[in-house]
């Protein structure tokens, strides 16, 4: 079988993070108690953020550790913080739910694999900047500038809205 | 041959974890983080692109900053809607959450 | 006579004017109601014997052909290969015309509801309500017989279905609900099936191309007399736009379509059930336009569509037919025997007779269809009158049921004497309009097939053994004794017997007042099937 | 010569229907008035068909042919046509002769019934249909003719509807003959489409299968001569469907002398001498029309014999006769067929106007209540005796001489055995006739003391009708002896004077003879004991009271099969054919409840199915690729 992979230290260095990206997904999946789930996906992340470097996204990877690793995984524990976990792991099991879904995931991704192999990708046509994120900055406020805006209000909206939902009730007239 | 299949599949194995972890998880944060997951995978895509893709350009990486930031936002609101939740229902089981069905 | 009036309009739109103009008196005054729905019946009764009156059998009745465009959408001509049609779009016209196999049946109607509109003055219940949707139901009834275009045919066909359901749902016996349920389940289910053979005809073979000096303008639309011209001359519509030439497949499938839907209206075994509940439950009035006209829309459709436009697959098909001919009379008839409750003899019998009229198709020569049509008519009347008996003795001694009644000739000889003259009739008696339709169908058909013809025979005499048996078990016979004190019929009860009787023995005694009318309504068919599938 | 009353024969049965037309739309308000406008107009018709026929004796008369155009359509043109001979003008003086005779009659039998305008209004009827099917030039006409005096008859089986067994015979008359009109209507399809230019009238008929045989094909012809005679059957009550004629006999007694004796019945007669080309054509169906007239009259006859109802003995004597009939034609033998039909119509028809007049006068049928009724009642002893004697075969009597033709017939036609029958069956005939005859008007009266009172003659307008058609049954029989053929040449138009063969006369007297002198010893002197026979056989007598059980049979064979089969498909249609449709609907609604199952408010079900349904909609759209 021709799988036409050079072995090169790109790939060493794809194939590690792509195994610890997984596995930290599939067990943050597997994982009982929440917090061992939250810091699992924490892992992934960490082991995605390596792979946008080998991607030569160096911004994206540390936009990456910054808002993953470090707010929303940070949000999510403060999530599971202010809620009760005693019941989990002791609930019956929906086997039928859960294999359909496995079916469906399965599916899925047997769909996408098939896509992804036989679909025949051009060689690129050049290579991206070797410094880009001066580039990406250029961009961000000349050709992006008002999506960038528009995110910064989004951003703000949001956080006035899970202010405005998390405060407690009977604090309102 | 390059790298990108290896990144597609990558990215088509951790979204359809997520997916699953979506479907399955009576635990909401895990749901919640599970779309994160599914979402992180959506980015590796972008960026992926961005470098092998038949055109290489930031705008992959660029869309990619968005996603994230949107997701971020998202994270906020689930987690305070979650918690709003929780006050009414004292549960974060997702089967009690069926309001739709009523 | 109506040089420039144009009179089929008139006699469709009439009765919907009528149903707004009932809806606009005052709901007190009953009536004027009441007087209001039958006259405007009326008119259009005579409206349509005017017509009679003026129609020339040689002419096709193409002076009355009404025409105005009414529904037209452009189409992307970017799709078109040839380049040079300038114009391509989708039309549906306001199209009515009349011709020698809806002329008799447009007279049924007339007749069939004024005495319906009569037989209702027994209604008391929301008499606003049920005149209104009367009106309404026969502005469907005319429609579907004039109706030029598929489109306009559906539109009148469901138009008939809405008003059918609410007078079966709300003035019918214990089972109303129920069985209006499945009237229009069943019908709402047919319409279905004949939409799509519908559309299957307009998106093969009504187009109609007309060569301008910029060039062609190519238009598809539901007219029926498009659709016919082209299948007279596929050649020329081949040139025009090969790719949508009706291909075998398609007819195939619109031809079983269509003979599903009309089925279902006929009704073909194994698709009658619901006119069973039908005929026990509603109302008497609307059973004699329900069995009396709503059924012969069925016949009407599987001759106008599925034998005009479909010649080869009918041809084909004919045994097939036949055979479900044969299979509705003998069913149809033993069963009739076999009841208890006189209504549903009726009904029986009805699908019994209907089975006819698929013999008189099936046979493929003019004797044949007109036997069809003429059995549709004869049936039509006669059916007509049995429920309006049936609903001038209910109304007396609060049962059908044939062992609940006896001895009504003494009580009620008048009625007792119209029933058995109209059981006679649907028996097949010569001298009555019954027999005309039964000898030309099972004279058409027997040409080509004898022994099936032999077998269908034997309904007549089953016939006989049914009708008899309850008729006499009704009329004849000592007279129980809580039946006593029954009352004759009133006049506004024996004006339409006597009217649909005197109908049933003219059309007995001089055929050829019906026949006549249809001499050149199937030269066209008759000429396809000769040449198109012979050859 | 031309025949200028002929073409006004279509006023003949015009007179009944205006008179039918009258009484059904003035309805009970006439009453009397009715009666009197109905024999009025039979009488027109008599005088009419009196015209005709004289203007037709002698000469060479050309037949008349007229009519209208009655129904077009494609390939069928009938037109109502009517057709003068020698033959329908005959039958024309016997039917409305019998009919003003009954009309008259009614006038004293029917005088105390509220509904005689009724009953006159339906003779009318019956009396045009009858003419109308005497007349009718084709054999469209001719059926619908035919079903309308089948429908008279059950209309005046049933006259008397408050009976249940009145309303019981009406509807197996009309049922039973209908079988019979099943096979002519057959017959009727079969000949359109095997006629040259699809016509249907006995000219064209008589071209076809007379002059230029070969046409049709030998079966076909055979199958066509078959079906029609199964229509003659049906309605001249040969076996196998001769069940109804014994129980037609609850309608009022004239009905039973007008149409179940002298007329109606002959139909079946006249329609196979209509079409007997076809007959001839096909010696197989003259065989099976000869055997089964001999059978019906030696089978009629025997279960006569064992009757005890004054009317139903009459009818299976009518049977019998008409058996006769068919015999005759069986043979080949037109002439002999209808002079029988001729000299059975009066003497016939005499015997149910003496029955009538008896049970008028003494309220029953049964005639082992009745006897000694001859002294009383004179006038209706005398004819009913001279009835009974024509019937028998006595010389010079009327039935003698058209018997003798049959048998004469059968001997030369080469059927020794057909011949043989038909001699018993004169013995039969004649030992029935003089069972009935001493029974009821010999010794004593046995019925109770009521009846005895009652027991005198009836008035004169009853009596005059019988006086003249026994005045006829005498004499008629001379219009066709062994010396002198003249009903023959009149009909057929061929000289053929068969002469006097000594062998027939001889049988057909001494059986006759016979079967008098052993009645008159069994019954009057008492020597001979009447039960001789029931008690040393008792099954035998049994079997010819039931009839040989042939009602049973029938009941439960075709009633009874049809009953069943009707129940069994009611629960089919219930069961399978509602049932299937009940299931459809149960289905949907229970993938509806299925479908409100997965609609439970959790977000991760709705999120599998849509999952679920993009992965399979994928797989269908992207994977037709593999198919």
């Amino acid at each position: 079988m021709d799988w036409n992979i050079d072995f090169t230290g790109e790939f060493f260095a794809f194939f590690l993070l792509a195994v610890c990206a997984i596995a930290g997904a599939v067990l943050a999946i597997n994982f009982t108690k929440v917090v061992h789930t939250a810091l699992s996906l924490a892992f992934t992340f960490v082991s995605l953020a390596g792979l946008y470097i080998l991607l030569q996204a160096e911004f994206v990877a540390f936009v990456q550790v910054l808002l993953y690793v470090g707010a929303v995984t940070i949000l999510m524990i403060f999530g599971i913080m202010m809620t009760k976990h005693q019941s989990e792991g002791r609930e019956p099991g929906r086997p039928l739910l859960e294999t359909l879904a496995a079916i469906g995931c399965l599916c899925l991704f047997g769909i996408l694999f098939y896509a992804i192999r036989s679909a025949s990708f051009p060689a690129p046509e050049a290579a991206l900047p070797e410094d880009n994120v001066a580039s990406i900055g250029m961009l961000l406020y000349s050709a992006y500038a008002i999506p960038f805006e528009l995110v910064s209000v989004l951003l703000t909206v949001a956080f006035i809205g899970a202010v405005a939902l998390a405060k407690r009730e009977e604090e309102q007239p | 041959m390059s790298m990108l299949g290896s990144y597609l599949t990558l990215a088509a194995v951790l979204f359809c974890v997520g997916l699953f972890g979506v479907l399955t998880k009576r635990n909401a944060i895990i749901v919640l983080l599970s779309i994160e997951l599914m979402l992180n995978a959506v980015n590796l895509n972008l960026v992926a692109f961005s470098k092998y893709g038949a055109q290489p350009s930031l705008a992959g990486q660029i869309f990619s900053l968005f996603s994230m930031t949107v997701a971020a936002a998202e994270a906020a609101v689930g987690i305070a809607v979650l918690i709003a939740l929780y006050r009414r229902k004292a549960t974060v089981n997702v089967d009690e959450y069926d309001e739709l069905g009523r | 006579m109506f040089a420039n009036v144009p009179v089929l309009s008139l006699i469709i739109w009439l009765p919907l004017l009528g149903s707004l103009v009932v809806l606009l008196l005052p709901g007190r005054s009953g009536g004027a109601i009441r007087w209001a729905g039958i006259s405007f019946t009326f008119v259009s009764m005579v409206l349509a014997f005017g017509l009679y009156a003026s129609y020339l059998p040689l002419a096709g009745g193409g002076e009355f052909a009404e025409h105005g465009s009414w529904l037209s959408v452009p189409l992307n001509t970017e799709v078109m290969q040839d380049t040079s049609v300038t114009s391509y779009r989708l039309a549906f016209d306001y199209s009515l015309g009349v011709d020698g196999i809806s002329m008799p049946l447009v007279l049924l109607t007339g007749i069939v509801a004024s005495m319906a509109s009569l037989a209702s003055v027994h209604i008391f219940k929301r008499q606003k309500t049920y005149f209104s949707l009367f009106l309404l139901l026969q502005t469907g009834m005319y429609g579907v017989f004039l109706a030029r275009d598929v489109i306009w045919f559906f539109i009148f066909f469901e138009l008939t279905l809405i008003p059918m359901f609410f007078l079966i749902g709300i003035w019918g016996y214990y089972g109303r609900e129920k069985a209006a349920n499945r009237f229009l389940v069943y019908n709402g289910l047919g319409s279905a099936v004949m939409l799509l053979a519908f559309l299957i005809l307009i998106a093969t073979l009504g187009f109609a191309s007309v060569q301008t000096d910029g060039g062609i303008e190519l238009t598809f639309s539901g007219s029926y007399d498009t659709m016919l011209a082209n299948l007279a001359d596929p050649n020329a519509a081949a040139h025009q736009a090969g790719a949508w030439l009706l291909s075998d497949n398609l007819q195939w499938a619109a031809f079983i379509l269509l003979l599903v839907a009309f089925g279902i209206k006929l009704p073909i075994f194994p698709f009658h059930t619901w006119m069973l509940k039908v005929h026990a439950e509603a109302p008497p009035p609307v059973v004699m336009i329900h069995s009396g006209i709503l059924l012969k829309m069925g016949v009407y459709g599987l001759i106008r569509f599925a034998a005009f436009l479909l010649p080869a697959q009918l041809h084909s098909w004919s045994a097939v037919l036949a055979v479900l001919g044969v299979i509705n009379i003998l069913y149809g008839a033993v069963l009739a025997c076999a009841q208890k409750e006189f209504k549903l003899v009726l009904a029986y019998s009805s699908i019994s007779h209907m089975g006819i009229v698929l013999l008189g198709i099936a046979s493929l020569n003019e004797t044949g269809f007109e036997g069809a049509v003429y059995q549709a008519v004869s049936h039509g009347l006669i059916s007509a009158l049995l429920f309006l008996i049936v609903g001038s003795l209910h109304e007396r001694t609060g049962t059908t049921r044939i062992d609940e009644l006896g001895g009504l000739a003494r009580a009620v000889p008048f009625t007792a004497g119209i029933l058995l003259t109209a059981g006679l009739a649907s028996l097949g008696l010569p001298g009555l309009s019954g027999f005309i339709g039964e000898f030309l169908s099972f004279l058409g058909l027997f040409s080509t097939m004898k022994a099936l013809t032999a077998i269908g025979t034997i309904g007549v005499l089953l016939a006989a053994v049914y009708m008899l048996r309850s008729v006499l078990a009704m009329t004849y016979g000592p007279l129980p004794e809580k039946l006593a004190g029954l009352k004759e019929a009133r006049f506004i009860e024996t004006l339409p017997m006597v009217v649909l009787t005197a109908f049933i023995v003219l059309l007995g005694i001089y055929p050829s007042l019906l026949t006549d009318l249809m001499q050149h309504g199937f030269d066209g068919l008759l000429r396809e099937l000769q040449t198109g599938v012979g050859g | 010569m031309s025949s200028v009353f002929s073409q006004y024969a279509w006023l003949v049965p015009a007179f009944p229907v205006a008179a039918f037309a009258i009484l059904t739309a003035l309805g009970r308000s006439l009453s009397r008035a009715g009666a009197v406008i109905a024999t009025i107009a039979s009488l027109a018709s008599f005088i009419l068909s009196l015209i005709i026929a004289i203007e037709r004796i002698g000469q060479n008369a050309e037949d008349y042919v007229g009519g209208i155009d009655w129904l077009r359509t494609g390939a069928v043109n009938i037109s109502a046509g009517y057709e003068v001979t020698n033959l329908t003008s005959l039958m024309l003086v016997v039917v409305t002769l019998v009919a003003l005779l009954v009309n008259l009659y009614s006038f004293g039998y029917m005088a105390g019934d509220g509904r005689i305008s009724v009953f006159y209004a339906y003779v009318a009827l019956f009396t045009a249909s009858m003419l109308g099917l005497v007349l009718a030039d084709n054999l469209a006409i001719l059926y619908i003719c035919w079903e309308l005096v089948g429908v008279c008859s059950f209309l005046l089986i049933g006259f008397w509807y408050q009976k249940p067994e009145a309303r019981a015979a009406a509807k197996k008359a009309f049922i039973v003959t209908r079988v019979g009109d099943l096979g002519l209507l057959i017959a009727i399809l079969l000949l359109f489409w095997y006629m040259p230019g699809h016509a249907l009238d006995f000219a064209s008929i008589h071209n076809v299968f007379d002059t230029q045989s070969g046409i049709v094909s030998m079966s076909i012809t055979t199958l066509i001569a078959l079906l029609i005679f199964v229509g003659a059957v049906g309605k001249s009550g040969q076996f196998p469907l001769h069940v109804w004629l014994p129980d037609a006999m609850e309608g009022p007694t004239p009905i039973s002398a007008l149409i179940h004796a002298a007329t109606m019945v002959a139909a079946g007669v006249f329609l196979v001498v209509r079409t007997f080309d076809i007959f001839e054509a096909s010696s197989a169906a003259m065989t099976v029309v000869a055997v089964i007239g001999a059978f019906t009259a030696i089978f009629a006859a025997t279960i006569g014999l064992a009757q005890n109802d004054i009317k139903r003995i009459l009818a299976y004597s009518t049977v019998s006769q008409l058996g006769y009939m068919m015999l005759a034609l069986g043979v080949g033998s037109v002439s002999a067929a209808m002079f029988h039909l001729f000299t059975h119509a009066f003497f016939k028809a005499l015997l149910f106007l003496g029955a009538g007049s008896v049970i008028h006068a003494i309220h029953t049928q049964d005639i082992r209540e009745m006897g000694g009724l001859g002294r009383r009642m004179k006038v209706t002893a005398w004819t009913f005796g001279i009835g009974a004697l024509a019937l028998s075969g006595i010389p010079p009597f009327s039935g003698f001489w058209s018997k003798e033709a049959i048998l004469t017939a059968a001997l030369e036609g080469d059927h020794p055995w057909l011949f043989i029958v038909g001699v018993v069956t004169a013995f039969f005939t004649a030992l029935y006739m003089a069972r009935l005859f001493f029974l009821a008007f010999a010794g004593k009266p046995r019925g109770n003391a009521e009846q005895a009172a009652h027991a005198k003659e009836s008035p004169a307008v009853m009596t005059i009708p019988m006086i003249v058609l026994a005045a006829l049954a005498v004499v008629s029989g001379f219009v066709q002896t062994p010396f002198k053929d003249w009903l023959g040449e009149w009909l057929t138009g061929e000289a053929s004077s068969h002469g006097a063969s000594g062998l027939v006369l001889v049988a057909s007297i001494a059986a006759s003879l016979l079967g008098l002198y052993l009645g008159w010893l069994a019954f009057v002197r008492g020597t001979l004991r009447p039960d001789a026979v029931s008690s040393r056989l008792p099954w035998l007598s049994r079997l010819l009271e039931r009839k040989y059980y042939i009602d049973e049979l029938y009941q439960l064979v075709f009633a009874g099969g049809l009953r069943g089969l009707g129940r069994a498909l009611a629960v089919f249609d219930e069961a399978v054919v509602d049932g299937a449709v009940r299931l459809t609907g149960y289905s949907v609604r229970a993938l509806g409840r299925l479908n409100t199952k997965l609609q439970n408010g959790q977000i991760q079900t709705y999120g599998l199915a849509a999952i679920l349904a993009a992965v399979i909609l994928v797989l269908a759209i992207a994977g037709r690729r593999f198919w």
